[in-house]
């Protein structure tokens, strides 16, 4: 198994989310991060003084996949998030040993399959 | 057309027939004083209507983030339903001449000489609409008090049925009793200027009959029964609350003289005022000594406790006894606050702050009550402190027992009568209490931002598809860029 | 240096030549009866003006977080335009005697007899300056009403320009017509008492105009022309809005009166609550049978509608056609907005709740005036329910057209211009609109702390260097420590 | 019974001697005039005592979020202490006559003639209580611009020691010397229409005299004295603070008429609303010039320094002066803000808003005192732009020096003796500084759900075990579900 | 050394934290994530319009531990998060490589031990 | 290539961040977490009754790094976050085993090399 952690932007989320979930990949958790990279800083004013920031906002995706799924989520993150504009981000792959699923207690890959009626479940 | 039109307005008259059918005075000038009367109640009636906003945000303020939107439906839904009650019918009971409950001037209308039909605000000269407006305005402070104590789990509904009975029935039946002529005004003499009785016992009795049928917030207690920690989420509302009610409370107890010529109401401010501060700092000391800190929704509420202490002793007592007057309520309403939170879940503060502290406003007629203002008032004798007689304390005390018995009878029956209405409950489910009244009860949270994932608002992520509609005239929605720099 | 400041002086002087030349008049005693009119009139007058407060956070609730903050710039400055505009030309222009425009009285200064050269308001007493600052701050809600389509996207230099031309000529124009003695109010007898035509119908119909130049918020409508649902960011901040406009209301309608001493302004009074009342809950029916839930910002809507829809009438009608007046408007209002939103990207509903209802209310006119009100207002006629006949409601819709299109033809123009002026778009750039206005137009958030990460803000992290600067006389900063526990 | 209360009401009688033995008057009628007089300047002193909520979200606005909720229990203690201190003490020594102070009417009781024994209001004739108020409110605006230049990092005992000297005996002093009878106004002929000087600078001279004491807050300049930004969390609610005090202002320039029948205080109202109007403008126009942006707080500090600057002279002036006043102080306010900056952390901007701008205010009488209304108020001469001649100003000058002089020294000494007091720091450490305000002297945050974390918090975790206590008679609580979802 | 990532619902914390203390892990780290996986969307319905979301809000818990005691703290987790309807929620284990206690700069797993005293430790 | 993941206070981060800038890792993702480890609760008052918090605010920095510069990010994270009190924090280092740039496709160890004008790039 496989942990994949993007960087991306706000707007690419929805694409992604979109399509991970035509792909059979409804389960995935964002945060909210600030990220400095190649970006440049702004500055705002405030009464005459001056702040500037480096850290920008962005989204951090996880997802953690069966070892073959990798590539296809990957390739799907990069597709949407990608503008050509520095500050698209990057994706990071890492492995996983173990998975639980807590409601059954199941663990293994199998925990990671979406269920398949993924999209209409039962709210929960 | 007109054959189709002088029907329907013959249909229109008919659902109004009271009303309507008023003949339309002529109007004429108002002698020089009544004018002037006229205006300065219009201000304090103004000021008092304004302490919806008031209560509005003390009670935003002492709720959490999920239930603060639903605190600015309810007071809207509640200032209506009285403005539209209190006019067809509350005013009429409230105002109309008999001692247990008036019967005319219903709608405001067919009242003949407004000066007999009210009688006992027939001391002043201003405008019916006048004493009508100002009353009404008592009318929705008392029923605003009510909900304090049922804040973050209560169905809509409940506020509806409630407001309509209170604020048609309960409460004015109950303020006739003690300033709208009835038999513990008139026949007693119980001293209540502006109301600590009258407009915030009252609510407060609302306030307790509904809180026994509801119970506590989730969580609030643990399983042993200690009580927990549910902070509000907004001290800087909360004290807008308290800023906009200190200010309402100088049309309140002032604007009860019904008039300005003989110059009483600026003492009335004068009082009022000094026994908001001391209000303050009591409930400070105690909560300092008790506590540990300075405790913010404490001052607040000590300046609550201190306003509707003063409310009936205003027009009777020298400024002298209105700081200590605030003072006892000041330094007592934490120590209520922290006993009743052991048993029962007041959000606000309101059975402390309306009720107790009503309580002990009315009582203190009985003590500090100067002779001379009792006298000039028409209304019952001396406090102790003046004539070393215990019989006005008797007679305060006797009111605030009647009040307190009839109100919540009535409003615990009617609690009850609604629960079954409801379907059984009060409350909202646990899932709706958890996820909070705004988004179950009205759609969306009162801060949608601080609850929808950012990327799932639009102004975060791009429209779904690249062009987005062009719109009727409007032009062309400007494409999106992937910058993210501000200008 | 006396030969260096009087030169100062003149030159002072002869920028502004009709002002500093008046004679400045040793003030005298006024009549009794003028006083406490005046003291009234300045009273509705405060009240109103502190409207602009209430337009200020109905906006800032309707808004996101990322442009919350413009908006108090946005009021700040309109109401400062306003306040100049207006004392220059504007008032001359409404209410200098005139059918199309009036033309005495600028700068306040050189208008001999205030009663006969502003003949609209020549039935009251109250002084110039008492009149000036109540018409005044008609003018600047007139002025925030246009805006509320125009939230999130506008440049901020839009509103400077649109402001001059609105407050000088635009609005007074338009309402001269209407109440300031013009051809409809002089020769046709148009009712409207204190403005749903020439206060809140101008107000929308510019709000119109630049909507159509500006367009809707990036995001607001799917691929297919959805609509799609931008909540606002602040539901308790919307009703602080509410609040402060319900109260604002009690100055506008019965401070039309202009004057206390016929008692007439209490009925007002009267009549505007209970309209009030009737749109809250009528919209709320609205929003429940529509939406399935109980909409806060739907509420709040309602009563402005009902509010805007009982100003013309107010002065006109008994009590009993208020409830019906605002609950139309306030049953209504919901499908307005609902309607427009389809096409129009209008984030408040003024169209809905200023331009419909101020129609309807102006209309209401022609159905419910009662004919004792018309003679004695000495405008028009009775309405169709007391008449039976259409003449007043065929002015009435006259009215109404006339003054949109008039006010539509000028302000789209005015804005076709000023859309050239700034280099072709009204609007900011989408990464603007997307950063926000807050930080595109002022530099700063108006919630820094929400948008700036934690350790970029100071408070979080520790100056840059260690020892930080010693300052003047202030002493030494204390230094940080590494532990982060409060006392 | 009777014997042991009769002892206890003598105790508290005893205890308050001097208040207690006055007679009670019979209250008697009021004249017209007096009455009119009286309801205008209660208004005027309603809306100049909500000021303090005015103050309260200036300062909420400017703070960060973790020192937001302080300031209501800040106000709230001020309010309280100014009611009671001005009470007992202050209005004697302000307007009981004398030259250097006044020494009669402590407790607002035993004053004999009001309008004798509080001379320099003699002109008027409302009622005793009305000064009494309308001057207290005054004060309490005085102290509560004190403490603009000490968020975020003073101790909160601070407020209370000082409050009770300013209250009783610094303000009433300094404002004695200007508008209460005393040299500078009696044998000088300083002109302070409003407190330009005599409020305003003596509040930021308060705030300068502390600020030299306390330091900046942590963080604020870099290593090498830099000035860093620390924005102030909420635009928004700074807003609500700017309209509350602009509204404020129409009580407290056009009340300090202390009367209605002259009509003069339509005249100040317009003078007021021009200067303010151009304030905003002029601060603009200087934050566009010198940070290339729209400040908005700088906005707000625009219409505050216009106003603070229009105080003075608005009783004096004619209207064509005020834009200039007005604009001067807008223009000027964010260079001051900027260059104190450089030394001093003045959060709020009050040593220019109020210090600076109250400078300027006084000054501007020197040059455009209208010589009518200098003869029609009795005091000084006209302005150089009238007379040609620099008498005037000088006055004004001299004025401004002795009232800074004798404020900040008794002031600066009096913040020594209470830094001693509290153990050498008038501030918090610097760890509580860090946590903030809220939690380390409140014992907890003014927003708890921005600070605590979402599981800790009741409401978005279960109680701690799985059932409910059950809580007297209120019933069971319904027990969770796990389900998620709201209705 | 094995990292435990937990997505939980917020209601399961208290009772976690209370018994990972108890069986000496006080040592964890938690932060809000929005989560989608198989529950259905809410819709908010505002001035008519509608507003569909799919993320939910979850709580992410991490914490270090040595291999040996991974199986005792998912275990831990497992039990206390499980309500058994969809949406509990899943547990990943990681490798971890390398640990330092920045106090004082040690390293290994020593750094992850707790405190003898650690229920009732300074503040810090 | 590695994954650094600290734990550290928020009065740290300028001076981490300024550090790791000049070492040319302009790269790095923060965000907010609370963390619980040997640092005592602390109680708030309201309104009489008591709120026990046991989590502190910490801030999360991750940056993905060459296995190579794995130490140089450490040791200074190490050297600017140590106070010497508890509640410093800790540091891990975790396996990754793929890294992209979305704005280019890019994957390996290249995607994490600092740009060359990286302190002043255009904004992004
Ligand atoms: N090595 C890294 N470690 C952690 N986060 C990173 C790393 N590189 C990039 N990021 C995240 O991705 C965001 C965009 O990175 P940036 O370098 O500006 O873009 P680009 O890949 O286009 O050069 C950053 O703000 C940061 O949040
Ligand atoms: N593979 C995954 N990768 C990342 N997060 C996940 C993954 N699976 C589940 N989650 C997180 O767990 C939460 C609950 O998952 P869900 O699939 O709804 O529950 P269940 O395990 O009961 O089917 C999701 O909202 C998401 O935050
Ligand atoms: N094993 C761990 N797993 C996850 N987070 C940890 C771990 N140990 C420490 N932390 C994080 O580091 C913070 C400080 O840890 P603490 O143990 O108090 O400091 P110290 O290392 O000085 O003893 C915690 O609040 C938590 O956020």
């Amino acid at each position: 198994m496989k942990k994949i952690e993007a960087f991306v932007r706000h707007e690419s989320f929805e694409p992604i989310r979109t399509d991970l979930l035509n792909l059979g990949f409804p389960s995935i958790s964002i945060s909210e991060v600030k990220g400095s990279g190649r970006q440049k800083g702004i500055t705002e004013r405030y009464r005459g003084a001056e702040l500037t920031n480096y850290l920008r906002p962005k989204l951090k995706l996880e997802c953690v996949v069966a070892e073959g799924d990798t590539e296809a989520v990957v390739e799907c993150i990069l597709r949407h998030a990608r503008t050509g504009s520095i500050g698209d981000g990057k994706v990071f792959v890492l492995p996983v040993e173990q998975a639980f699923r807590i409601r059954t207690g199941e663990s293994g890959e199998d925990t990671l399959q979406a269920h398949p009626d993924a999209a209409s479940a039962v709210n929960g | 057309m007109r054959k189709r039109t002088l029907p329907m307005a013959t249909a229109v008259l008919l659902l109004l027939p009271a009303v309507a059918n008023a003949a339309t005075p002529e109007p004429t000038p108002l002698k020089t004083s009544v004018a002037i009367d006229t205006v300065w109640v219009i201000l304090a009636a103004l000021v008092v209507f304004f302490m919806q906003a008031g209560f509005a945000f003390l009670e935003i303020g002492f709720s959490r983030t999920k239930n603060a939107g639903t605190v600015v439906a309810k007071i809207l839904t509640n200032l209506s339903i009285a403005s539209l009650a209190y006019w067809a019918v509350g005013f009429a009971l409230a105002f109309g001449n008999g001692k247990l409950a008036g019967h005319q001037g219903f709608f405001l209308s067919n009242y003949g000489d407004a000066v007999k039909t009210f009688g006992a605000m027939g001391f002043s000269n201003v405008t019916p609409e006048t004493k009508f407006f100002f009353q009404f305005a008592f009318c929705a402070v008392s029923l605003a008090i009510v909900w304090g104590t049922t804040l973050e789990r209560i169905k809509f509904g409940v506020y509806v049925a409630y407001a309509v009975i209170f604020a048609a029935v309960i409460y004015p039946i109950g303020s006739h009793w003690v300033f709208g002529g009835g038999w513990l005004q008139a026949s007693l003499g119980m001293q209540d200027f502006a109301g600590s009785t009258a407009v915030h016992l009252i609510g407060a009795t609302g306030g307790l009959a509904v809180l026994l049928h509801l119970g506590a917030r989730r969580g609030k207690y643990a399983a042993d029964g200690t009580p927990r920690a549910i902070p509000g989420h907004n001290m800087p509302l909360f004290g807008l609350g308290i800023f906009i009610l200190w200010l309402g409370w100088f049309g309140f107890n002032p604007g009860s003289t019904l008039g300005a010529m003989d110059g009483r109401f600026t003492q009335v401010i004068l009082v009022t005022n000094l026994a908001a501060a001391a209000g303050v700092l009591g409930a400070l000391v105690t909560s300092r000594l008790k506590q540990g800190t300075l405790d913010i929704g404490m001052a607040g509420n000590g300046a609550i406790a201190a306003l509707v202490a003063i409310t009936a002793p205003s027009g009777y007592i020298d400024a002298w006894a209105a700081p200590i007057i605030g003072l006892v309520a000041g330094l007592g309403v934490p120590l209520c606050i922290y006993a009743i939170d052991k048993r029962l879940d007041d959000p606000v503060g309101a059975l402390s702050a309306h009720g107790i502290a009503g309580v002990w406003g009315t009582l203190s007629c009985g003590l500090f009550t100067d002779p001379t203002f009792a006298k000039y008032n028409g209304v019952g004798d001396g406090g102790l402190f003046y004539t070393g007689k215990f019989g006005q304390l008797g007679v305060q005390a006797l009111g605030v027992v009647a009040v307190f018995a009839f109100v919540f009878a009535l409003s615990y029956v009617s609690f009850a009568i609604i629960k079954v209405a409801m379907g059984g409950s009060l409350r909202v489910t646990a899932d709706e209490e958890d996820a909070g009244l705004d988004i179950s009860e009205h759609g969306m949270y009162g801060y949608p931002e601080q609850f929808i994932p950012a990327p799932e608002l639009i102004g975060y992520s791009a429209p779904p598809t690249e062009v987005a509609a062009e719109l009727g005239r409007t032009g062309r929605v400007p494409t999106a860029t992937s910058s993210e720099v501000p200008a």
